[in-house]
């Protein structure tokens, strides 16, 4: 064990991924010698070289295109996007072909050691550009599975699972937590179950489900309604793809009450497909509507982030909407 | 130092504007219309052996595509895209690399498939869609593909395919495989942003990679100068630093040698390398398409008297390599063998149930089983509106 | 009035709006001389000029962007994405140039002019890339306007009053009905409303909520329930985004049920927005769990097509479901 | 006939390969690092007030460089970028345009939109994104936008502006304005799809534009060679058929007369342009950056003996057009005004509440304004947590 933050976390999973297995690369924006805009690829290119560890040219529609190659040539890429606000240029290499490439050919190639990195979320000062949360729109796309870790335990574990898997993963790591989670971390390598969601804290009043660094909102906000006498069980979804909805459901027959939270906007923000499912699943048990807070729908602001932003008191006062329903 | 720009060497003190087209980039040509070879022209390296599988792969393209062409006029199939016109370009390409080199294709090259070994009956799986389809009938018609004969399957999304080559090959290198890629494109198809990250991120990488651009005219019915305002797709080569010819793609010799000498450096220096090859697209884009919209009969004429596969037969014949009798004889083997293998595949029954849900993962994830299972039932309620799957349920 | 197919409502309406403002452009790939690989552009290029309607190179991302520089020159640009399946290299253009263009230069600029026209859906023998519906991507994009016809008549009000409309549009169009629907439309120029949905057959026993191709699925759904003395309430809902959730609220208020209907993918499809939205609205009303009858979690696949697209037949068993639950 | 392209006519036998770098494009230069003008070089067309209203802007652009860096690392604000070492590629070019030509710009030029006329005051509101910046607060520092002075608001995503600027300009010639469009970009931006797109539309579509490529040496730590393998981003024009010029980009005479030339052969022909100005980022990338980690002190020092404004001062005495003492007053004046203004706009709110839901649509939607209400609600009921809007309810 070592007290590591979330970057020390990704960089200890890269590591060790690379270390463990020749055909690791690591490569995007800035990725080689310097270890990228935010060091996740620290030390790598000294360690394992510059043909395994590279910056890549500016363009996320290559990098990804080109990931795609080296995945079905049988190396195991992960590729960096270093903001997940610059995504979309590579969104036609993600959904159009990495997540269709093994259904198109009949499983006779496929992209499935492929994953994609990439810092995402709000609270830094980013403005519209460093600070959007578009896992969402991935979602929606059969093919693909999409991670998201909240601290750094779980960051290590998660990255080190999705860089086994052999399904193309897109890893969402919240940059607000890069530096400011810090946690106990084994130094050695293990990995942490796909698809599979968490309960972080158990309570029979209210089901709150988050991800990434929104989990750390909804465990504020437990704590501030458990003051009042309100037990809230806080579940991190950790995979949004495909999504562990037995936890959820399970949870909220027992609780008959569910929020759900994230950074995103609220228009077919993930919280939109968790809402119809649960309904669907839990209809009977329900006490009162399953409430969303969420990002408003906008683009992504600057000086009123903190207005902008689902923190816990705006998910305080939904607990109490939901529970006076 | 890292600023490793060289640049201050070479100074003028007017400003020179560089022109293009200053210089237009030559069309390397070895087999005139009449199949002579002009005088002192470079040879590639071929035998008689080589030069007939060349020719009938040719010949069975052509079978193919009129065949199936007339098929779905017949409204057998849904739609087909022929390569007349453009033989040369794929067949005499793909004829020099080994069979190790991947293949990367846009739709139009069946002929470097065909060349692999592809069989009549594995293409007419495809077309049909039915259950023995290799890509187990969820693509379009003529979207082939072979793990085994290292032909990637087809993807509609054009120019796609372009980075991806450039990172197949980088793998190949790592691997110290001495082998390429080639990757086929059109000439519209080179106006994609893949196209440009493809370029330079090989160039940058130094991944063995031949960019094959076939420049027959048109993009549907875009014409070429709608398309681009330089001296074709070869004008781009050098600014990404990467060795490029412009090539006469109906003459199967020189797409030959162009390609054999591309291969060799391409492996030899672990560098990409581009070729143009100008040729002419004979038929319609695509079974949907009608070329009278948008270009004239007289044009597709003077084309037709460029043909690639009657220029090289005129070439063989005159090596003593090929006669008439042969000729007419290969062409009926084949109408036949097209024929029979059309009449084997549209027997065989479309894919199973399963197959709609399999391979989205490598695994079937538990709400796609529940989608699955929810479908199984609903058609098992109302098997008269599901004639494809309902008598088998249960088989996959 | 005339009877025109879709294709037909779709070129008299840029051929009236051409006419009717020389800052009207319309471009794509194939869209000049040949009018477009479906022909909704024919005839423009002889009447207006090579130099308002053109044959762009083969780039989405760069005929997106184009049209954004136009727009925010003030020009009325209608691009065409010859595919829907094809939109997504300008996924970067649209999501983070055309949405957000107002918004980040404080209104000083906009792209509010700009049409974004594609056709798209099933259908067709089309398989994994010619067949996708990808609405519910741009669904969570503030900013975006998504605008979907279901027959000539509304094709032609619709896209006419897009053009017209200081937002940017995207209008997606049901290529599958393109030369099958049929209908009587005038020949003049004439707007329908956007954000604004429409019941096309009332009933009160179950709201069934679509757009695009499915509306006329639905309705022959509503019919054969009908004949088992089932009656549904069928709402086009026209307007992706903005979208009008108070027309479907107000009839869920009296019917009980909803089931939302789409051929795209079931998780994160646009239907999962409406369950999410209508479960918080309708709470007290809903007398079953809202339902969606959707295309399957995969790709589009050929052979199987049949299977894989929501027909009236599921429609039918999920309205029985809904109301025997 | 619709197939216009011509290539037959120049035929070779052999396969001659075109090679990067055959021929490097040359560099453009008027000024020698003293100050001195190359012997016979071309002048652009300049007197003492465009030289000195050149240089003012210059001055002022270090002051506020300088200035605000400090307060980002004072922490008074949370990013800033100085385009320090390349005034003279965007000051220099801005000055041959006349107010209508629409500028759109990368991030790092600011003075192309200081020697508009930018107020110290604008550029202040939009850095501590108060509740008079012309962008409402929304976006980070550096991402500049006046409709008024013709220069586009700034988007972080890289390469979006360059097809924007081909749309924008070909609008511009439609209305048969003579005006064009300036685009800038990075070296570094040039590798992205849009880069390829736009050189391509903007030829194609004979678009008045020029594309100004700042090549710094770097993209945030990735220097040139690990770019792009080519001779610079020059050597991609002519593939694009555009006109081309590569300029030494410290020299303030050399990007002046290029540009001169440039606009009017964009606005004359109605065509595109590519100058590509080779210079050098003294500074970091931004704030948030450390160039220590990814190039030497030896290597930046080598260049501050290139820095433009001290080049472009030496002429400027040497024309008898200004002197040191004039110098010490502007430099003093420029620091006096920054620090003024930026003690102004740090006193001056933050938006309104309002501002947040505005401009997403021309109107604020019935969803949005649910939103809206909701979140006020939020606010009164949470005042003490909300300080910046809480007590500037109901004023929008
Ligand atoms: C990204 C994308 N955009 C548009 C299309 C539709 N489309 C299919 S083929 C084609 C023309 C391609 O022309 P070219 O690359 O010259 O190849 P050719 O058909 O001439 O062999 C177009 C526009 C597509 N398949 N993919
Ligand atoms: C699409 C996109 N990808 C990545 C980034 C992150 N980024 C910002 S600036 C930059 C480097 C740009 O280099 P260059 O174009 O050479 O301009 P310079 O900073 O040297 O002026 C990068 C990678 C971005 N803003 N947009
Ligand atoms: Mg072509
Ligand atoms: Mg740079």
């Amino acid at each position: 064990m070592a007290e590591m933050n979330l970057l020390q976390a990704i960089n200890s999973a890269l590591d060790l991924a690379m270390k463990a297995d020749e055909q690791v690369l690591c490569f995007g924006e800035d990725v080689g010698q310097f270890g990228g805009v935010f060091r996740a690829s620290s030390q790598l290119q000294e360690k394992y070289g510059s043909d395994r560890c590279f910056n890549t040219p500016l363009t996320e529609q290559g990098i990804v295109g080109f990931a795609n190659g080296l995945a079905a040539q049988g190396m195991r890429p992960v590729a960096e996007v270093q903001f997940a606000d610059y995504i979309f240029p590579a969104f036609d290499q993600i959904v159009n072909e990495t997540a269709k490439y093994r259904y198109r050919s009949g499983n006779q190639f496929d992209v499935g050691s492929l994953t994609i990195r990439t810092p995402y979320g709000g609270g830094i000062h980013g403005g519209l550009y460093h600070s959007q949360s578009p896992e969402a729109y991935f979602t929606h796309t059969p093919g693909l599975k999409i991670v998201v870790p909240r601290n750094p335990y779980q960051a290590k574990g998660l990255l080190l699972a999705s860089i086994q898997d052999d399904d193309p993963v897109l890893f969402f790591e919240p940059k607000r937590l890069y530096r400011a989670a810090v946690g106990d971390v084994p130094e050695d390598a293990y990995t942490l179950p796909l698809s599979k969601a968490e309960i972080v804290r158990e309570g029979q009043d209210l089901t709150l489900v988050a991800w990434g660094a929104q989990v750390e909102v909804a465990e504020a906000a437990a704590q501030q309604a458990s003051e009042s006498g309100i037990e809230c069980e806080v579940i991190d979804l950790r995979t949004l793809l495909p999504w562990d909805s037995d936890t959820i459901a399970e949870s909220v027959r027992k609780t008959g009450r569910l929020i759900v939270t994230h950074e995103a906007p609220r228009t077919s923000g993930f919280g939109a497909e968790i809402c119809a499912t649960l309904q669907e699943m839990c209809f009977l048990s329900l006490e009162s509507p399953i409430m969303r807070v969420t990002g408003l729908d906008t683009p992504f602001p600057l000086a009123l982030e903190k207005e902008y932003l689902p923190n816990a008191l705006k998910l305080v006062d939904a607990i109490h909407d939901s529970l006076n329903y | 130092m890292s600023d490793q720009r060289h640049w201050a060497e070479h100074q003028v003190n007017q400003p020179v504007f560089s022109d293009s087209l200053q210089q237009a980039i030559p069309t390397f040509c070895v087999l005139q219309t009449d199949g002579q070879v002009y005088p002192d022209a470079t040879m590639p390296d071929i035998d008689q052996s080589l030069a007939q599988k060349i020719y009938r792969t040719s010949c069975f393209i052509r079978a193919l595509d009129e065949r199936m062409l007339a098929s779905q006029r017949q409204g057998r199939i849904s739609f087909y895209m022929t390569e007349t016109g453009e033989e040369a370009a794929d067949i005499g390409s793909c004829a020099a690399l080994t069979d190790d080199d991947l293949i990367m294709g846009q739709y139009r090259e069946q002929g470097a498939l065909a060349f692999r070994g592809f069989t009549v009956d594995q293409f007419m799986n495809q077309i049909f869609s039915n259950e023995q389809d290799l890509g187990k009938g969820r693509q379009m018609p003529v979207h082939y593909g072979s793990r085994e004969l290292n032909y990637m399957t087809i993807s509609s999304p054009l120019t796609t395919q372009l980075p991806q080559a450039a990172g197949y090959a980088y793998g190949m290198k790592l691997r110290g495989q001495s082998s390429c890629v080639i990757c086929y494109f059109g000439e519209g198809a080179a106006s994609e942003g893949d196209f440009h990250a493809a370029l330079n991120m090989a160039a940058v990488k130094h991944a063995p990679v031949i960019f094959f651009c076939r420049n027959n005219g048109y993009a549907i019915s875009t014409p070429a100068h709608e398309q681009y305002a330089g001296d074709g797709i070869a004008s781009r080569g050098p600014g990404y630093g990467i060795r490029t010819i412009r090539v006469d793609g109906n003459d199967m010799l020189a797409v030959l040698k162009a390609t054999q000498d591309a291969r060799a450096y391409a492996v030899e220096s672990q560098k990409p390398v581009l070729i143009e090859a100008m040729t002419y697209r004979l038929g319609a884009h695509s079974s949907s398409d009608d070329p009278t919209g948008y270009r004239s009969r007289k044009e597709e004429q003077l084309w037709r008297h460029k043909d690639p596969v009657e220029r090289f037969k005129l070439w063989l014949m005159a090596q003593g390599w090929w006669d008439e009798a042969q000729d007419q004889a290969l062409k009926e083997e084949y109408r036949q063998s097209v024929s029979n293998a059309m009449k084997r595949a549209e027997k065989i029954p479309a894919p199973h149930l399963r197959d709609l849900v399999t391979d989205v993962y490598q695994q079937v994830p538990a709400h796609l089983e529940a989608q699955f299972a929810s479908l199984e039932a609903h058609i098992q309620r109302h098997p008269e509106a599901y004639p494809k799957t309902a008598g088998r349920l249960h088989h996959g």
